[in-house]
């Protein structure tokens, strides 16, 4: 059983807002030194098998259909580790 | 998890054989809330020392939130001093009150509040709040159509509200909305006594015919008791760990955590499942699992049916499979109902869970042993006549008086305040304040369209909805119903006798401006300490109060919710009954809206 | 001439078909209800994809919709010319499945907002807003948590230039890009909106407008002139 | 200017629904072998300054306070790279 990860981000050209609100707020909570906060989604994928090359590519296939939305958004697979 | 799984397996389970070999054997009765002479009378009615399993059913259906050992003696008035009403078609004691609206049509409704738990995690404690509401309106064979929520906060400009307002209204609109139930109303109030406890009340309305009324009941040896819906979880156990790893001195139980969490789109599964279900004329009784989930369930199911019922634990479908008996039986995971079946009817009832991809297990069968009995790895683990703990709870005569400054308080008028010395600018501030100023703020984030039968919705004073086409399929009527929900802590300390009555009279009218004709009453009786003898007053004088006035009036109780232990330190918030009113109207087309609606029309003031 | 059928999808958490069904019968037109699990369309003239939180909105609003059996139909049926209208959750999922350009995405405000909404009808060139006057001014509710239409530079200057964008909101709710809040495909038999039409059909629920009749109205008209 | 990653996941033992429902939809959508997703929340915070102790004992309190909310999600803060 292997843990894989998926990492999606909204394009850098793409507007968002929540990471906005955050930058916005730290400020007034007495946060300094932060230029910008983007905020985006992990995915945790247990793996019933090993996380070979095939698998790896299953998962792949699974962000850039299901977890990402490609037209605006970026995405990484990753093996925990 | 794969350690605690480990430390699971180490556990001896405490089963009945066990439980009389060692009759000494110190249970944590204490550590679960209960008084000795609660649990000797656990050990009377049993005949030796309850399982840690029985022990975990007693405790939770006796505590004061499932047993209102402390209000049933006040509460009893609802029903002595109710008066006459033939739109009565199920009273207090079910899952929630059911009303005759003609033209073969019945409404079911229930106000519930969720306080404690949207204080901890404002966000899902508030949409559990509306999860559980809707899952009993559901249990009674409706449909639900609406939502509505009585909100209180601390101060509008105190830290806290900051932290928690935000939360409660985007768990209530993240849930609610996507059940797809139109919000139709509610209230927002400030006051600084609701700081450490906010006020998340929650109210839920649904349609069924006349006669398609399901109850929660357990009847005819044979029949399946299934479980459906979300599987079972350490949700809310916090309490049932003490029990697993004091019984057993067995530190691994990793600490469970108090936070119950909602799903609500497997809610809305459920709602489109349960309907279904009941078209298919598949359910012979269902109850709905909320605080005390299985053991609540399972002993309101039997001792209401014929009486026993035999239950293999072990089949209950788990989100976390090292969780133990006892925490089974206290999980409060949510989305989760628990339906009685023919067995001929279980092919059907399990091909309609299918297609709404509602997950359904059967775990167990009606007897008619007078007995629930419950197994865990092939040991007898629960013993039990039903009845015991789902009826036969104990009933407290709390002692209580009036606050020892209440006269003050009331002398206190006032005539003593300084006359304002410009209208205009006082006026601006009034209007300005947080609790007069629009709450569209809140409204706004909530769906008030979906279903299209809203007739009327924020700003006016009652929700209503036109009923001809809430059902797939049904005969039209021009009927509607109309709702509010109202309360006053202020007036209420002052006077809660004279409090409640006021919350009463406000929905009454509220719901009569709209053209509608007032028909029942629901109340969520939110206080402080019964313990506390001048809080207990507080409650006796309130529910006296609520019960003269519907009298008064000729509307009946028909059911709610006492929420207590409502303060901080010992601090109660302002004793606060808020009272829901449902009415009918026989042409919605002839609804009365708020507000000037035309020019020219002349204003008049009515009453003094 | 038999009623025109117009297809209403359910899917798990769909919340608006029954309404949608019922606007579809106010104008006159039988409504045919579609089951996600189905691959069965059932012959309709149209297909209506209603608003709601399917599959619970988890992951991205329609992300798991778009993969439902009915939607392997729906998809070549709509290239192939089938009008099919998104509102809200149907239109998310019009974009997930990649029937219409962009995305749409958490409000710019964070909050789900809740409101009568003013929109102007941008294009009548649509099998759904045909009878509806160039630039009329009218009022739909709108309800919804991620609603802000996104799209490359590109892509917005390709819907601006071919007349693709069929309703803008006259003040924005959401911070939708160049206040779109509806578009059409090419050919114009797919359109998309935030807006509600189903919940201003009637003068007693829903918003203070009957504005949404002009879609269903749209659909009919286009129908029996085919 | 560094780029440290927060990532919040709720606590294993706290119900995620959105995960289970992707986790459900795999199948059928062709994707097999994989037992369980969670999903949770991934944010790129922008330092002015270098990523130092003092920066990353910043960004903790950040993530302890506003990121997470601790009642129901752990967090984790590292540097990109
Ligand atoms: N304030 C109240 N007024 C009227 N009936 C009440 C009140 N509080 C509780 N009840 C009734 O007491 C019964 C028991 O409460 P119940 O709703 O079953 O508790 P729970 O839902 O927590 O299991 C219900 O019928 C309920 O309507």
């Amino acid at each position: 059983m292997a843990r894989v990860i998926v990492d999606v981000m909204l394009k850098p050209e793409i507007l968002d807002p929540q990471g906005q609100a955050i930058a916005r707020a730290l400020p007034r909570l007495g946060f300094s030194g932060v230029s910008a906060v983007r905020q985006g989604k992990r995915f945790e994928v247990e793996l019933e098998g090993p996380a070979d090359e095939a698998a790896l590519e299953e998962v792949r296939k699974m962000a850039e259909t299901l977890l990402a939305n490609t037209v605006i958004e970026d995405y990484s697979v990753r093996v925990e580790g | 998890m794969s350690e605690r799984g480990e430390g699971a397996s180490r556990h001896m389970t405490d089963s009945v054989k066990r439980a009389s070999e060692t009759p000494d054997e110190p249970m944590p009765f204490a550590e679960l809330g209960m008084k000795q002479d609660e649990y000797d009378r656990v050990k009377e009615i049993l005949g030796r020392r309850p399982t840690g399993s029985e022990l975990a059913i007693y405790s939770v259906m006796w505590s004061e939130h499932c047993s209102y050992k402390s209000s049933k003696v006040h509460l009893k008035q609802f029903a002595t001093k109710a008066p006459k009403s033939e739109a009565l078609l199920v009273g207090m004691g079910e899952n929630a009150g059911v009303v005759d609206i003609g033209d073969g049509w019945a409404a079911t409704f229930k106000i519930e509040s969720h306080n404690h738990p949207s204080y901890v995690e404002p966000h899902q404690g508030a949409a559990t709040g509306v999860g559980g509401i809707v899952r009993d309106i559901m249990s009674m064979g409706a449909r639900p159509i609406a939502v509505m929520d009585a909100l209180r906060f601390g101060a509008a400009d105190a830290v806290d509200t900051r932290r928690v307002l935000p939360g409660v209204v985007e768990g209530i609109s993240s849930y609610g909305n996507c059940l797809g139930l139109p919000n139709i109303g509610g209230e927002v109030v400030f006051d600084p006594c609701y700081i450490g406890n906010p006020l998340v009340n929650a109210l839920c309305v649904g349609l069924l015919r006349k006669d398609q009324i399901k109850l929660a009941t357990a009847p005819g040896p044979g029949n399946k008791v299934v479980l459906f819906g979300a599987s079972t979880g350490p949700d809310g156990i916090g309490g049932a760990s003490v029990l697993a790893s004091a019984t057993f001195e067995d530190e691994s139980q990793a600490k469970r955590p108090a936070v119950q969490v909602g799903d609500p789109f497997m809610e809305k599964l459920l709602i489109e499942c349960c309907l279904e279900l009941y078209a298919a004329d598949v359910v012979v009784g269902i109850q709905d699992l909320g605080a005390a989930g299985v053991s609540c369930a399972t002993t309101e199911l039997a001792a209401k049916g014929t009486g026993g019922m035999d239950v293999d634990l072990n089949l209950v479908p788990l989100r976390d499979p090292t969780l133990r008996p006892e925490e089974i039986l206290m999980s409060e995971s949510q989305e989760r109902m628990m339906a009685v079946v023919r067995p001929s009817d279980i092919p059907a009832f399990m091909a309609i869970c299918e297609k709404w991809d509602v997950p359904a297990t059967v775990i167990g069968e009606v007897t008619d042993s007078g007995r629930l009995v419950m197994t865990w790895d092939g040991e007898v683990i629960v013993d039990i006549p039903p009845g015991t703990a789902a009826d036969d709870g104990p009933v407290y005569e709390r002692p209580f008086h009036e606050p020892a400054g209440q006269v003050a308080l009331n002398a206190d008028t006032p005539d003593r305040l300084e006359r304002p010395a410009d209208l205009r600018e006082t006026l601006l501030k009034l209007l300005g304040s947080p609790n007069l100023a629009s709450k569209e703020w809140v409204t706004s984030q909530y769906d008030r369209y979906v279903r299209s039968n809203t007739v009327l919705a924020q700003p006016a004073d009652a929700g209503m909805l036109r009923i001809s086409e809430a059902i797939e399929g049904a005969e039209p009527t021009t009927r509607g119903i109309a709702l509010s929900t109202d309360g006053n802590g202020r007036y209420a300390k002052l006077d809660p006798y004279a409090g409640a009555q006021l919350a009463l009279a406000e929905a009454y009218r509220n719901v009569a401006v709209s053209g509608a004709k007032p028909l029942a009453v629901t109340n969520c009786l939110n206080f402080g300490s019964p313990e506390d003898p001048e809080v207990m007053w507080q409650f006796a004088e309130a529910v006296r109060g609520l019960a003269d006035a519907c009298r008064a009036l000729g509307v009946p109780v028909t059911g709610g919710n006492v929420s207590f232990y409502n303060q901080t330190g010992s601090t109660a918030i302002h004793p606060t009954p808020v009272v829901g009113v449902l009415g009918v109207i026989d042409d919605v087309a002839k609804r009365v809206p708020t507000g000037f609606v035309a020019e020219g029309l002349r204003v008049v003031l009515l009453g003094d | 001439m038999s009623a025109a059928r117009v297809g209403v999808v359910t899917f798990p958490g769909t919340l608006d078909d029954q309404d949608a069904a019922r606007a579809v019968r106010l104008v006159g037109a039988e409504a045919v209800p579609l089951w996600h699990a189905d691959h069965d369309l059932k012959g309709v003239d149209a297909v209506f994809l209603p608003g709601g939180f399917s599959y619970g909105d988890y992951l991205r609003c329609g992300a798991i919709s778009r993969f439902a059996p009915l939607m392997e139909e729906l998809i070549p049926a709509a290239r192939a010319g089938l009008p099919v209208i998104g509102t809200c959750n149907g239109f998310q999922i019009l974009c997930e499945a990649h029937l219409l350009p962009g995305a749409l995405t958490r409000n710019a405000s964070l909050h789900y907002v809740c409101r009568d909404q003013r929109v102007r009808v941008e294009q009548t060139a649509t099998a759904w807003t045909g009878a509806f006057e160039q630039g009329q001014e009218i009022t739909l509710p709108i309800k919804h948590g991620e609603g802000r239409y996104v799209a490359s530079d590109d892509t917005l200057a390709a819907l601006e230039s071919g007349g693709h964008v069929v309703f803008r909101y006259l003040g924005n709710p959401n911070g939708s890009l160049n206040d779109i809040a509806g578009i059409r495909n090419e050919a114009g038999n797919v359109v998309g909106l935030m807006p509600h039409p189903e919940h201003a059909v009637e003068d007693l629920v829903g918003a203070p407008s009957t504005d949404g009749l002009g879609i269903f109205g749209s659909i009919l008209k286009n129908l029996v002139n085919t």
